[in-house]
C-alpha cells in the first residue's frame, strides 16, 4: 500500500471542497486549496490550510484548467489530488495529467472514466457483462434510427453519446418529431461534447432513479453499498435524496446491488463510483449510468452505514484493500437518511440566482447533519453550480427522518438570496412523497403549496425594519476592516453623537 | 406604510407600542439583540424574526418561512431617496464606468455599462444632473436592485 | 396512553430549551418558550413559536419561579411542561404543581425525585434493592461521624444528603480535619440546601465515573440504554463525555447495567433518568446518585443508538410503553460518540466569562452535531450557565471519534467570549485520554499545552484590523434597525461622503 | 506596531504589500469578504482567519485556534483615543451613574457604580474634564474592557 498523502490538493470549489477538507485533517492531511482571481472571497478557502490564486479568467481558465492546477499542485507541494465532483472530476486527461505529474489521484483509472464516459461505449459493456440497459439503439445515422425508434415505440429520448447527467437529450412523443430531434441532438452533442453520436433510448414516463454505490479495490474486489433513491427531480436535476429506498424488497435490492458490483467490475473499477438504474412500474431495473466519481448525494450512505466515504476513497486510492467488513453481508444500513438540496434560485421561475448572503444560519441539533459551501457574507454568483448546501437528515425511520428535515428546514435561515426552501417543504409536505410511492415526476405533480399568509409579526417586523433611520446600533463592529475604535476621534460614535 | 408580499398586501400603522395590520391593532414591542431585531412580541409574546432590509425591501424570516416584502406605498415612488438612485436592473459585473463623481451629466448619458447574462447593458442617466457617487468600480459584481449611481437632479432636489 | 401533548412548555433556557423544541416540533408539538425580563434576546427564544416574559427579578424570580412558570403555562395554554436539566428539573414541588394543574409533566413521579433527591435516602434504597454503594456513613452526629471516618481511612468525603453534582461536598485527607470539615459542610449545607445533614463516603483518587442511562414506564418495565464516561472532569464538573467507556468489558457492562435498572425500580421509576457509578481501579462499581432528569451528556447516548430522548420522554410521559426493540438485548451500540462542553471560560484561570458573542461559526459536516444555546450576537452573562453548547461526535470506532472531535473543535470560531476550547484540545491531543486509560485526575495530569506560537497570518491580520480607521465596508447593513437607506439624505452613506 | 499575545510579542511593520514581523519581510494581502478580513496571502498563499477587533485588542481565529491579540506600544499608553476612555474593570452591571454628558467632573469623582461578583464598584474620575459620552445606562450589563465613560480632559487633550 502506497502511503497515505502529506499533503490533499482538492482541486474544486463550494460544498465539496470543504467535505473533502473535512476528511483530509481528520486523516491528518494537510488541505491546500485552489481558487479564480475574482473568487478568493469564497467559503471553501476557510476549511483549507491554505489556498493559491488559479489566476484570472472563467471556469475554462480556472478550476478546469489542467496546467494551472498542476501548477498548483507543484507550489503548494501536494502529493495528492481529489477532484470532488463536477469540474474537472470525470476528466480523464485530468487524471492521466495528475498521475504523470507522479501525485496520486483519488479517483478511478483513466481508463474506467473513458468507458463509462462514452455512453454507447458503456452499453456495450454492460450488455456484455450481463447487466439488463434500457432497450435502446446503437450509434447509427438518420435511417437506421428512425427505423429502430418505430421498433422501440414512444414516448423515447435522443441522447448524446458524450453526454450524461441530464445533458444532451431530447424526448420525443412522436415519430414524426423524430428525424428533427435527432437531426438536433447532433448538432447540440457535436457543438458541445465534440461528438455528434447519438442514439435512442425507450423513455419511461412513471419510473424510480435508484442508484448503487459501489467501491472496488486494486486486487479486482468490488462490493455496493446500497441504494440511494434519486427519483425526486426537476428537469433531471437531483433536488432531493432517500436511502433506504422504498422501492425496493430484499430481493430487488440484491439483484440490483449485484447488476452495479457486475457493471464495476465490467470495468475493472477502483475507487468510488455510483451505477445509476431506472426503474419501472413493473420493478424491472435498467443499467442507465455509471458515475465516475464522488457523488453530490454520498452523505446519505455515509449516514445510514456511519461510514465516511472520502476516507475510504483516500485510503482504497493509496492501495488499501476493500475493509474486510464491508464483505459477506456484515454491512447493515441502520434507520434512514435523506438529503435537501438548497439551491439559490427564484422560487417560482426557478432560475439561478445571484446576490450576497447577509443572513445565514444553519439548523443543527439531533440527527442533522449540514455541508455547506457558504456562509454569512458569500456572494452567489451565476459563474458557479447554484448549490449553497445539503441538509442530510437522519432518523431511525423514513417517518422520522421526514418530519426532522421539515424541522430543520424551517430553523434555516437564509437571507439576502432567494432558495429553494419552498420547493424542498412542498415536497416533504405532500402525500406522494410521504407515502413513499413516487416517482420522477414528482415535482410536477405536486400540488400548489398552501398559503397560510403573512404572519403579523412578519409585516411588523418589515414595517419596522423600513420605518427605520437610526445608524446600526452596535457598539463594536465586527468587522476588522470597519472597526471604529469607539474612543477615537474620527469613528462614527462621535460623527453620530 | 403599504407593503407587498407575493399575493399580499397590506397597510401597516406603526404606533408607540401598538401595531395597526389592516383593520386589527395590536400591542407591540421590538425585541433586539446586539442592534437587530430578533423578535416581536404581540400581546405579551414574543415571535422569532429574522430581518434584512435592503433600501425599499425587506426580507423576513418568520414562523419557518422566509418572505419577501417590498414597501409599495407612494413614498417609494416619489421619495427623495430615490430621486437620484439608479439601480442595477439585474445581476452582473461592471465592465466599464464612463463619469466619475462630480462629472456633470446629461438625461440618457451612458455612466456605465453593465455586463450580464453574456450581454452589454448601457446604464443611462434618468435625468440631467452630477454624479454624487458611485457604487461599483470596474470589475465588480453587482446584485439586482444594487444602487449603482447616484445623480443629484440639476433643477430641484 | 394519554394524548401525546399539543403545546409544550419549555421551562428552561440555553441549549436545552433548543434541544426540546427541536423534538417537539419533529413531533408536531408546538414549542412555546420563557425567558427573564432582561433576557428577551436569548438564543432560545429563536427555536420557541412564541416566549413569554418571566417578569424581572434573578433566577429566583424568573426560571425558578414556580408561580410564574404555572402562569406562563396557563397563558400560552400549553398542555405540557418539560423543565430541561438545571433549574427546576429536580424539583418535586414543581412537578406536583404541573400535575395538579393538570398539565402533563415530562418527568418521574415527584417520589422519585424526593427519594433519590435525598442522597442518604437514597443510598438506604439502593442498599435494600442490593446495588453496592460506596462505604460510608449514615447520617450522624459529629461523634459518630468521627468514629466512622477513622473506620473508612482517608481520604474521604462529607457530603450534604441534600446536596448532589459536585455541589455540597468537602474532602478530607486527615483524621485531624475530619471535625472542621464535618461542621462545616454541615452550615454550608443547611444555608444552601435547607438540610444540614451530613455524611461520610470513602474517597477514591484514581476512579472512574461511569453513568447508565435508564428508562422506566408506567407498567413497571426498567430497561438501559448502555453506559456513558464520564471521568473527563474539572472540579467535579464534566467537561467531555463518551460512549462507550473503554473502561467495560462485556461482562461488566452486563453488571453494571443491571445494578442500574435495579436502582430505577426500587423507587418505581418512570421515565428518562441516570444512575451514576464510581469505578474504582479493580473495577469494582459502587452506586453514587441518581438523576432524575434528562442529563447533558444525553446526545452521545441519542448518537450511538440511533434515538431521540427527549421523544422518548415525551412518549412515556404520556403513557406509552417502553418500545419492544428496547428489549431483550435488540439495541446495539453502534460506533462512538464523544461530547464536548464549550464553556465561556477564561483559558488559563478558568474562571467564567462573560461578553456578546461577536463571531460565531459552528463546526459541521459528517459526524459533527452542535448543540447551541447561543448565536452571533448572543450576550453571556455570568447569570446563567457558562455552557455555551455541546459539540457531539460520532465515528465507526473512538481513534475515528477523536479525529472528527479535533478537526470539528479546530473548525469551531468563536470570538468575542472566550472559551476553554484550547482545554479541550488538550484533553483530546493527551496521550493518556487517547489510550482510554485514564480517571478522574485526567485534567489534572495533563501536560502543559505545546505552545506552536502565533502564526505570522494571525500576527498581520491583527495589524491590519488595529490599522484600519475606515468605516465598515458594508453597503448594506444587515441590522434593520440599522439599515441605512443607501440613497437616503439622512444616511450614513451621505454623511460619509 | 507593537504586538502581544500572551508570552509572545512581535513588532509588525505594514507596508504597501507587504508585511515586517519582527526581522523577517512577507509579500501580503488582505483577502475581504464583505468588508471583513477573512485571509491574509502570504507568498501567494491565503491563509483563512477571522478577525474581531475591540478597541486595542484583537481576536484572530487562525489555524484553528484563537489568539488574544493586543496592542502595547505606546501609542495605545498615551494615544489620543484612550487618554478620556474609562474601561469597565470586570464584567457587571451598571448599578449607578451619577453624571450626565456636559458634566464638569474633578479627579477622583464617582462617576458611576458598577456591580461584580455580588459587590458594588465606585468608577472614578481619573482625571479634571468634562463627561463627553456615557457608553451605558443604569440596569446594563457590560463587558470587561467596555468602555464606560468618556472624559475630555480640562488641560490639553
Amino acid at each position: 500500500m502506497a502511503a497515505i498523502p502529506k499533503r490533499l490538493l482538492i482541486a474544486n470549489r463550494g460544498e465539496i471542497a470543504v467535505r473533502v477538507a473535512r476528511t483530509a485533517r481528520e486523516m491528518g492531511i494537510e488541505p491546500v486549496g485552489v481558487h479564480a482571481a475574482d473568487d478568493a472571497d469564497a467559503f471553501h478557502l476557510s476549511r483549507m490550510a491554505r489556498s493559491v490564486d488559479l489566476g484570472a479568467g472563467g471556469i475554462a481558465e480556472t478550476y478546469l484548467s489542467i496546467p494551472r492546477l498542476l501548477e498548483a499542485a507543484a507550489v503548494m507541494g501536494a502529493d495528492a489530488v481529489h477532484p470532488g465532483y463536477g469540474f474537472l472530476s470525470e476528466n480523464a486527461d485530468f487524471a492521466r495529467a495528475i498521475n504523470g505529474a507522479g501525485l496520486l489521484w483519488i479517483g478511478p483509472s483513466p481508463e474506467a472514466i473513458d468507458s463509462m464516459g462514452d455512453k454507447l461505449e458503456a452499453r456495450r459493456r454492460m450488455r456484455e457483462a450481463g447487466v439488463p440497459v434500457v432497450p435502446g439503439s446503437d450509434a447509427g445515422n438518420g435511417t437506421d434510427l428512425l427505423e429502430r425508434g418505430r421498433d422501440l415505440g414512444f414516448p423515447l429520448l435522443v441522447k448524446a453519446s458524450a453526454g450524461g447527467g441530464g445533458k444532451g437529450m431530447a424526448r420525443v412523443d412522436r415519430l414524426e418529431d423524430l428525424a428533427g430531434a435527432i437531426e438536433q441532438t447532433e448538432r447540440v452533442a457535436a457543438a458541445a461534447f465534440g461528438d455528434g453520436n447519438v442514439y435512442l433510448e425507450r423513455m419511461f414516463d412513471r419510473a424510480r432513479h435508484v442508484e448503487f454505490q459501489i467501491f472496488g479495490d486494486r486486487s479486482g474486489s468490488v462490493v455496493h453499498l446500497f441504494e440511494r433513491e434519486c427519483s425526486v427531480q426537476r428537469r433531471h436535476q437531483k433536488v432531493l435524496e432517500e436511502s433506504p429506498s422504498a422501492a425496493l424488497d430484499p430481493r430487488l435490492r440484491e439483484a440490483m446491488g449485484r447488476a452495479a458490483v457486475e457493471a464495476a467490475r465490467a470495468v475493472g473499477y477502483v475507487g468510488a463510483g455510483t451505477v445509476e438504474f431506472l426503474l419501472d412500474e413493473r420493478r424491472n431495473f435498467y443499467f442507465l449510468e455509471m458515475n465516475t466519481r464522488l457523488q453530490v448525494e454520498h452523505p446519505i450512505t455515509e449516514e445510514v452505514l456511519g461510514l465516511d466515504l472520502v476516507r475510504s476513497q483516500i485510503e482504497i486510492a493509496a492501495g488499501a484493500p476493500l475493509p474486510a467488513d464491508w464483505r459477506g453481508g456484515k454491512l447493515v444500513p441502520q434507520g434512514h437518511a435523506i438529503e435537501l438540496r438548497l439551491y439559490a434560485e427564484d422560487p417560482v421561475e426557478f432560475l439561478p440566482r445571484s446576490g450576497r448572503i447577509r443572513v445565514w444560519e444553519e439548523p443543527a441539533g439531533p440527527g442533522v447533519r449540514v455541508d455547506a459551501g457558504v456562509g454569512e457574507g458569500t456572494r452567489v454568483g451565476v459563474e458557479y453550480d447554484p448549490l449553497l448546501a445539503k441538509l442530510v437528515v437522519s432518523g431511525p425511520d423514513r417517518g422520522a427522518a421526514i418530519d426532522r428535515a421539515r424541522r430543520a428546514l424551517s430553523e434555516w435561515v437564509v437571507l439576502g438570496v432567494e432558495t429553494n426552501a419552498p420547493l424542498l417543504a412542498r415536497v416533504l409536505d405532500s402525500e406522494e412523497f410521504r407515502s413513499g410511492r413516487y416517482t420522477t415526476d414528482l415535482i410536477a405533480r405536486l400540488p400548489e403549496a398552501e398559503d397560510p399568509g403573512v404572519p403579523d409579526a412578519a409585516w411588523i417586523a418589515a414595517s419596522s425594519a423600513l420605518a427605520s433611520v437610526a445608524p446600526s446600533g452596535r457598539r463594536l463592529e465586527r468587522a476588522p476592516a470597519g472597526a471604529p475604535d469607539p474612543w477615537d476621534a474620527a469613528s462614527g460614535w462621535r460623527a453620530g453623537a | 406604510m403599504k407593503l407587498t408580499s407575493g399575493p399580499h398586501a397590506a397597510e401597516i400603522v406603526l404606533g408607540a407600542g401598538s401595531a395597526t395590520v389592516g383593520d386589527r391593532t395590536v400591542s407591540f414591542r421590538e425585541r433586539e439583540r446586539d442592534g437587530e431585531i430578533v423578535g416581536i412580541e404581540i400581546a405579551g409574546e414574543t415571535v422569532p424574526v429574522r430581518v434584512l432590509r435592503q433600501g425599499d425591501r425587506v426580507s423576513v424570516w418568520c414562523a419557518g418561512r422566509t418572505f419577501e416584502i417590498e414597501r409599495t406605498d407612494e413614498r417609494r415612488r416619489r421619495g427623495p431617496d430615490h430621486a437620484g438612485g439608479l439601480l442595477a436592473p439585474m445581476p452582473g459585473r461592471v465592465r466599464r464606468v464612463m463619469v466619475e463623481a462630480g462629472d456633470v451629466v446629461t438625461r440618457g448619458q451612458i455612466l456605465l455599462v453593465l455586463e450580464a447574462m453574456k450581454m452589454e447593458h448601457a446604464i443611462r442617466s434618468p435625468q440631467d444632473g452630477t454624479v454624487v457617487r458611485l457604487g461599483f468600480a470596474e470589475g465588480d459584481l453587482v446584485e439586482a436592485g444594487a444602487p449603482l449611481v447616484e445623480i443629484a437632479a440639476a433643477a430641484a432636489p
